[in-house]
């Protein structure tokens, strides 16, 4: 599954994007997972109040399945305009 | 209706051009210009860096134009977003909506505005005397999607 | 703040510029043009001959202009009016407004613009296959003015 | 007195500016004069439901007081924009 970071939480973690092998079920379980992986993930995700997610391209919620899922990506709320 | 998502300036009395070449059944056009300031806050601004998600951003500002043109009777819009450095006094976004009568014409964009800055993925980054600093969503942009449910 | 009533045509994007020329301030411009349709009604347009009372015009385009800026955050307003013989897809009006934040952009030009409609002193005359015939002023033009009350 | 008239109001009185000499005290005065001294006056305010009335280039009303006035203006309403 490929795996996006945007603005802060990419710089928190480090990288732009990556490849992970999981079976996480749901959008919440993956980030428990990437918690217990590493300190950077653990301190992007500290609060997923500010942590919004996409899946395949299209805003989602951290409840949401991750059946069929190709793309996830995590950002922080947006800031444009 | 189209989107452009890009490094370059534009120009919007060219972006009015073209919305409007060779019809004569446009009567309102309305433009909405985004420029970085050079103070956010009390603080001095050095410059803006705007970063987005190539591929979502392009489909999510298709869909808010979309949206516009079933609630409102628009002829042509256009959406330009820039990414990258900018410096102050330079344009960030350009929202342009063509309709027979003004009234659509001005809701239509202000809808798009504000669809924009609380859906499209971007992501400012303030350049200031202390370093970056990300931008914070304001709860402002988000209420103001309230009144257009 | 500055208002020309003129027989030329003008440039939207270059009345942009000059708004904001040398200046770092501004968060949001809006821009309204109306332009000429061919249509009115169902019936076909040839040209429409815009008519007004010099001296008063430009008076009352820049009361409302001032009026525009004691209730909003004004950087910066400009608005042009043609008068004179103009073809179908012409520009008629424009108004712009720049401000900090874009809410007040929005509604300031749409304020201008719904009291332009109603207080200034302009008649526009379509040419039709029957003749040039007076446009009658609508009554939702003068709705619009209710919401600033 | 400058009195000035607009657009088909212009049209049907067959000018557009003229100096009137009158003593007439308000706005409704002047009009019953000048609808009594020739047709084409009286077909132009024969309804002032759709006449506006400008003094001194400011909107004003039938019942206004011509005192001090230098400037009258006839007209449709407005339907520029």
């Amino acid at each position: 599954m490929k795996v996006l970071y945007f603005a802060w939480v990419r710089e928190r973690i480090g990288l732009p994007r990556e490849d992970i092998e999981t079976n996480a079920a749901t959008v919440a379980e993956l980030v428990t997972e990437l918690r217990a992986r590493e300190e950077r993930y653990d301190l992007a995700f500290s609060d997923m109040d500010v942590v919004r997610v996409a899946l395949d391209q299209e805003l989602s919620e951290l409840g949401a399945s991750l059946v069929g899922v190709r793309e996830v990506a995590f950002f922080p709320p947006v800031t444009g305009g | 209706m189209s989107v452009s998502v890009q490094l370059e300036d534009f120009d919007v009395g060219a972006e009015i051009t073209a919305l409007s070449a060779g019809r004569t059944d446009i009567g309102a056009v309305v433009t909405f210009t985004g420029l970085v300031r050079s103070t956010a806050g009390g603080q001095d601004i050095s410059d803006m860096e705007l970063e987005h998600y190539p591929g979502m951003t392009e489909k999510s500002l298709a869909k808010i134009e979309a949206e516009a043109s079933t609630r409102w009777s628009l002829q042509a819009s256009r959406i330009i977003h820039r990414y990258g450095k900018l410096l102050p006094g330079a344009k960030i976004v350009m929202v342009a909506t063509a309709s027979p009568h003004r009234g659509d014409a001005f809701e239509s964009a202000e809808f798009i505005m504000d669809y924009l800055k609380s859906r499209a993925p971007f992501w400012k980054k303030e350049g200031t005397a202390g370093g970056g600093k990300w931008v914070d969503a304001r709860d402002a942009d988000e209420e103001a999607l309230d009144r257009w449910d």
